[in-house]
């Protein structure tokens, strides 16, 4: 996301070109979303599918209607160095121009980020947690800890921004952030039964590729949409995205080779995720070549930090520590060594610009990883306490939350009308309901 | 005791299941099966490739019961399962020398 | 849609910005259609699931080819205040502007509309109807109900169109005419074997909430593309959509969790589509604030409608009348409520705009839906009686329209060589064919 | 594609429009080979669907970062009439103008067709080659096959190029190539165990029409992103593209269901891809009407290509020839009858034209197909002998290539703890890994 | 030579299996199923239509055993099957005429 | 009469049935099943994660015969169902009281 002074030109007309790609980028990132219930659906157990595609869709709902009311203007409202003010809210006095684009076109763009970003850590709290807990969760979380470190960032007076910090589509904001919260959250939450001792294997290892394409795709507007344009900035931004998260996918699948024997598909969809993660702070920044180098780094080391919940016994189920915690910082950190001015960045170690720029950015996601883990755990702990747990029953964690929370089973088997199709259809509610 | 096994068209299930109830079963067991016999399978195409499926879905009932009720109960079955077209499955009989209910371990006709 | 007049400007240029995003808009409406036939195809049993997504693909084949040649200049030829002439017939004349964009560009964007209004209503048809009829019944539909009531309510020649009916991307041309029909044929075909008693759960939710994310994604293009250009206009049509959809969404679910104890993904998933459907006629006319009434709304009486079919006993299998008639005539009635001059409407009731607006598009609708619903039933009964009935047997019934009128099963069970499996291949006929 | 000429204009502003267009249209043409990997993953028995997958998702790891280091600068240096100059490697002076769009905007374009051609013969050699030679023969073809034949094409220093042959947007390069190859492989490969004795049936036929949905709605970049700006061009490709792929499909079940009875889905969806391959050279060349034809004479001639393999007894698992060798081939030649000025390209037979386009095309797809076949044949062969073979053994075979090359199961069953899930959890490696 | 069949709930399996394996069976045969019985099923709803699911899943455990071990078996089940809630299932046992591995022909105790 | 149940690789199923097909049998029933036993199942990695799978896909073939074909049956089965190598399954035979043919209702050996 390149500067986002809201200058406001109620005359000028919008570039069209401009306009409509990051239109377009605004409904790629809308997609990511989706791509991540399938990413995260296909990795859980066959009886907890429908729970995890549930979080991540009601995310969509509540988040997107939180946003306009007051989420864009906590996060892109004048105000000061911390927080926006409530000059926006309810999407006041946005109809001019932000740049080239219309105010709401940005609106809307950055709309999507806000929603994918809690949806990010339902992979860690993945087959256990309460729906009720979680709404609640996510709403005071979006307002509280997703608007306040975007404000840091990415608005004009945040003290991140005036620092000097770089996170071009956000490796801080949106994956470093989720990925602190989603630690905080896995460990309030405790660990699975059986967990890591019984098997919990994906139960459909093509949707999770399915997920991963549709994440790649969406990705190219998440980050080269963050041009706010359609021109050089955002040819390099597509550039160096497809050219890390390629690399990046390389470098998972080189290590489970090495380490574990085979190359997986569940690697080569988590390395690409991987290096999407990484390239997104960087992308403005890097050259295509840097990029290679990101992404292969972003992959290996990804792949390697998928293990840490074993060694220090948290369990983020679907692994967003070691994969947007681990790849947000890595990406954010690595700007300060492959940033290139040639490429539109600061110069970075590699490139002659010496230690300023790394300081920048370790200061930059040291504090949003710091606050966003802590703010997260206070609200987990008083969501909990209001709610009496956070966690089902024991029994429902071994039946499975589809049918227990959901009251509805995934798959059908396919001879109709035997076995699991065998019930008998009560006088439906619903009748009863409109006759009343 | 004996146990009698039923394979029986899928659609017919619920019906069976019913007039086993009727009668007084208490419980059954149920998987998927698929049968091969005189009802003919059907067939398929795939870019002009023919292949003929002679398995037909079916559905396998398994009931514990007392030795008095067996007759009985495959005549239930009998009953409610049948369409009178091919393919409607057959029922059998099986001795069996003893059930345990697993969750209190008690033996034989208690059991069930 | 705004008005299309077709102004022929041979030498000038298009607008770059203004065409990249209808052509963009253009394709994201045509992954629409195999969205919706996910969405349903997840909906149906495991034995059906093919001739429903068989039903939508072949109508973005058959629809694809009948749109360039007439229907096209039936919708959007001069023709007078009924339908079009044959002016364009072929896609004749159209190589010049319309507006910014080429014509053609705005030929394609309307081609997707007119896929996917007839696949609409293959959720109300589902389970039992023969192939042969329902090519038939598109092919005249699409001729004599979806071209006319385009003409109508689009072309600057419509009666509706002069009336001063709004209808900005198509809530009454396609979604309250789509479930008219629906209506129509689920009467005329009767109620499936076994309904409302036997149980017909979805064999597939994933597939249903895989098949919602894309129709939200393609909505985009559907409503911010009724622009004609990437402007102001677009951004605010996104806006809303975007809003609106989220808001349905959590208007669904709400009404569930108090009716039915449980919040579900099927419902999660309907109150997003809900959503798409009300708001599409009104995206351009209500603010973004509005549009969260609008979709609350619109969830909320959507998920209620879907128990109109046990009420009053027609076997609208997918409950496209509860969705698509109902979500469209909701929308278009409310522009005459929260239609706002500021965003671009009639100020509706609650703006001060008094009856006026509201009463044109009671009007509007009201003749649209009444059209389609006597239209369809008409050309039902004629294809019944030319085709000897419109059903398949009871037997298929039973087996599945999968293996009978395809011949092909969805799922192969993993076992490889077991089991269903266990087929003989036959000399293929391709072989014979090919030496012959 | 049309000409690439890679004039450099630093200080020149892109077009915002023609850029927005490009980028989005890349995004597309990324999104195919996902697509893709559904399309065929769908039709391979259920023991090889990950397998599949993966070759398609590697290959965009692999020809990802190939691309941008070589790849690019062999197919569009300058270089002489055969193959590019190494100007260009690892995207050196790519920062200035193509056109009117920025150079790696057309860069990335083209990566996304050189990753899917690869890709498309996965289909070809599908359920019995080795991973470790699978990449070897990826990364040698990408570099000695496609670039070369892209830059004869479509680089104005290119022999076909200059010959005159026209090649809008790959139908020679990307269709007709990847058919020639899948054929040399398949070949080389031999017959899978039990074929065409054994069944062989689709394992999931819903997952074939997603990724038929995806490609179609990707191919809109394809094609119409070929035009490199959003004006009348973009708008005519987009038009014939449509309309041919509907066609097509119409043509293709017309023959399924004169010769076997049925229309299958399996045949819509292959129409419509056949459809989609024989529009791609020609897409800018034809009128909308022309395209009809085209379409419904690929899709009945693809559909009866298919059966090919069992009268000459080369074992090409999904169709690449009957579909991509055929389908190119097809779309190439029919230019030099339905090409017209009128709509952009040369005057074909039937349009007064004479002879001389169609010869120009023959002479293109010919030579480039007769390379395509040797130097894979050749690759091919050698790789064989460096690993010792390119199969995987007998018992993998019928085990399935799931398990044994990729160590992981695509699906488990629904109730979590039972049969297939029970496994015992060793201590993970990747602990020991970490905290070594 | 008998057959000890067990219908068990799914997540036992593992226990049960590795009981099994600690006493001494060298071999069993799992399939899935479903159970009617005392322990009631669930609750669906898709768009206000109540549905009961009435069959619950289940584990069906075979095991071929020698007469003189059966009883034994059929204890060794029953216990790492228990959880005391209903719905744990049910082991029966059958008799068997004879038992041949097909990889070499052998007959009766042999073959297990 | 006589209930065959065989216990097979998955790919030998076309075989076996091909071979009880030539033998006269003119009906049997197939359904998935697992097996657990010498033949050692497969590892599976995920995310670094080691899972050892030691049931290996069978299929479970049921054939009902009369008392004077079982021997015959089973030799038929054991030779298709043979490959030599661990894993080819077992065959066995149980006692059946009755068998009825549900859509006639038919008995004993009619009922085949
Ligand atoms: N000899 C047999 N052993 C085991 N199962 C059998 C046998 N014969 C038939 N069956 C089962 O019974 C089902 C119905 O048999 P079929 O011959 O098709 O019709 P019908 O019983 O009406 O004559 C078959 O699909 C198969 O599952
Ligand atoms: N008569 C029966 N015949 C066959 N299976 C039975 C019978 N009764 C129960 N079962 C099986 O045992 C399972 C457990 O039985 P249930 O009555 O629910 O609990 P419990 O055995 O603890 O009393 C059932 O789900 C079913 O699979
Ligand atoms: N005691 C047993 N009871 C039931 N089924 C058994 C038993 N032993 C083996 N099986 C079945 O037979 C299959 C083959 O047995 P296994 O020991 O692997 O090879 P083999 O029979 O060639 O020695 C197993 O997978 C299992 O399904």
């Amino acid at each position: 996301m390149v500067s986002t002074v809201a200058f406001l030109s109620f005359a000028a007309k919008p570039d069209t070109g401009d306009t409509a790609w990051v239109l377009a980028s605004a409904a790629l990132v809308l997609l990511m979303t989706p791509g991540l219930a399938f990413f995260y659906g296909g990795m859980v157990r066959g009886k907890n599918v429908l729970n995890m595609l549930m979080m991540n869709f009601i995310t969509m709902g509540l988040v997107g209607v939180l946003w306009v009311i007051v989420g864009y203007t906590l996060a892109f409202g004048d105000g000061g160095a911390l927080v926006g003010d409530l000059n926006h809210w309810k999407l006041n006095n946005t109809s001019g121009l932000s740049g080239t684009i219309p105010v709401l076109a940005f609106v809307m763009f950055q709309a999507m980020f806000a929603i994918i970003t809690p949806a990010l850590f339902t992979g860690s709290i993945a087959d256990r947690i309460k729906f009720g807990p979680f709404l609640a969760i996510i709403t005071v979380w979006s307002l509280l800890v997703y608007s306040p470190i975007a404000h840091w960032v990415w608005s004009p007076n945040g003290w991140l921004f005036k620092l000097g910090a770089e996170d071009f589509a956000g490796g801080t904001v949106v994956h470093a952030n989720a990925g602190a919260a989603g630690l905080a959250l896995a460990i309030v939450l405790g660990k699975r039964k059986g967990w890591p001792r019984e098997p919990m294997r994906p139960h459909n290892l093509p949707f999770v590729l399915l997920g991963a394409g549709l994440l790649w795709f969406g990705w190219f507007g998440f980050n080269a949409g963050s041009a706010l344009g359609a021109g050089r900035t955002a040819a390099l931004a597509f550039t160096t995205t497809s050219t890390a998260t390629s690399a990046a996918m390389l470098g998972w699948v080189l290590v489970e080779k090495i380490r574990d024997g085979h190359p997986t598909t569940l690697g080569a969809a988590s390395g690409a995720v991987a290096g999407l993660v990484a390239i997104t702070p960087a992308c403005a920044f890097v050259t295509p070549f840097g990029s290679i180098f990101l992404g292969l780094l972003a992959g290996g080391v990804c792949a390697l930090a998928t293990g840490l919940k074993f060694r220090f016994g948290y369990d983020d189920a679907l692994d967003v520590v070691g994969v947007h915690l681990v790849g947000g910082v890595l990406g954010a950190l690595l700007i300060g060594f492959l940033g290139s001015k040639k490429a539109g960045g600061a110069n970075g170690l590699l490139y002659g610009g010496g230690f300023t720029q790394l300081g920048k950015q370790a200061a930059a996601v040291g504090a949003s990883v710091v606050y966003s883990f802590v703010a997260t755990l206070v609200i987990a702990l008083i969501v909990k306490a209001i709610f009496k747990g956070l966690r089902v029953s024991e029994e429902v964690e071994v039946e499975g939350l589809d049918i227990n929370l959901h009251a509805e089973t995934a798959y059908e088997t396919l001879t109709g009308g035997s076995v699991r199709a065998s019930v008998s259809a009560a006088a439906p509610k619903a009748d009863a309901e409109v006759s009343a | 005791m004996k146990i009698v096994v039923a394979i029986i068209k899928p659609h017919k299930l619920d019906e069976v299941k019913a007039a086993l109830e009727a009668f007084g079963v208490q419980g059954l067991t149920v998987s998927e099966a698929s049968g091969y016999g005189r009802q003919r399978g059907h067939t398929e195409v795939y870019r002009g490739a023919e292949y003929t499926v002679d398995l037909v879905p079916k559905v396998r009932v398994e009931v514990l019961v007392d030795d008095a009720d067996a007759a009985d109960v495959v005549e239930v079955i009998v009953k409610s399962a049948q369409t009178g077209r091919i393919g409607d499955g057959k029922v059998w009989t099986v001795p069996v020398d003893d059930v345990v209910r697993v969750r209190t371990g008690e033996h034989g006709v208690d059991a069930l």
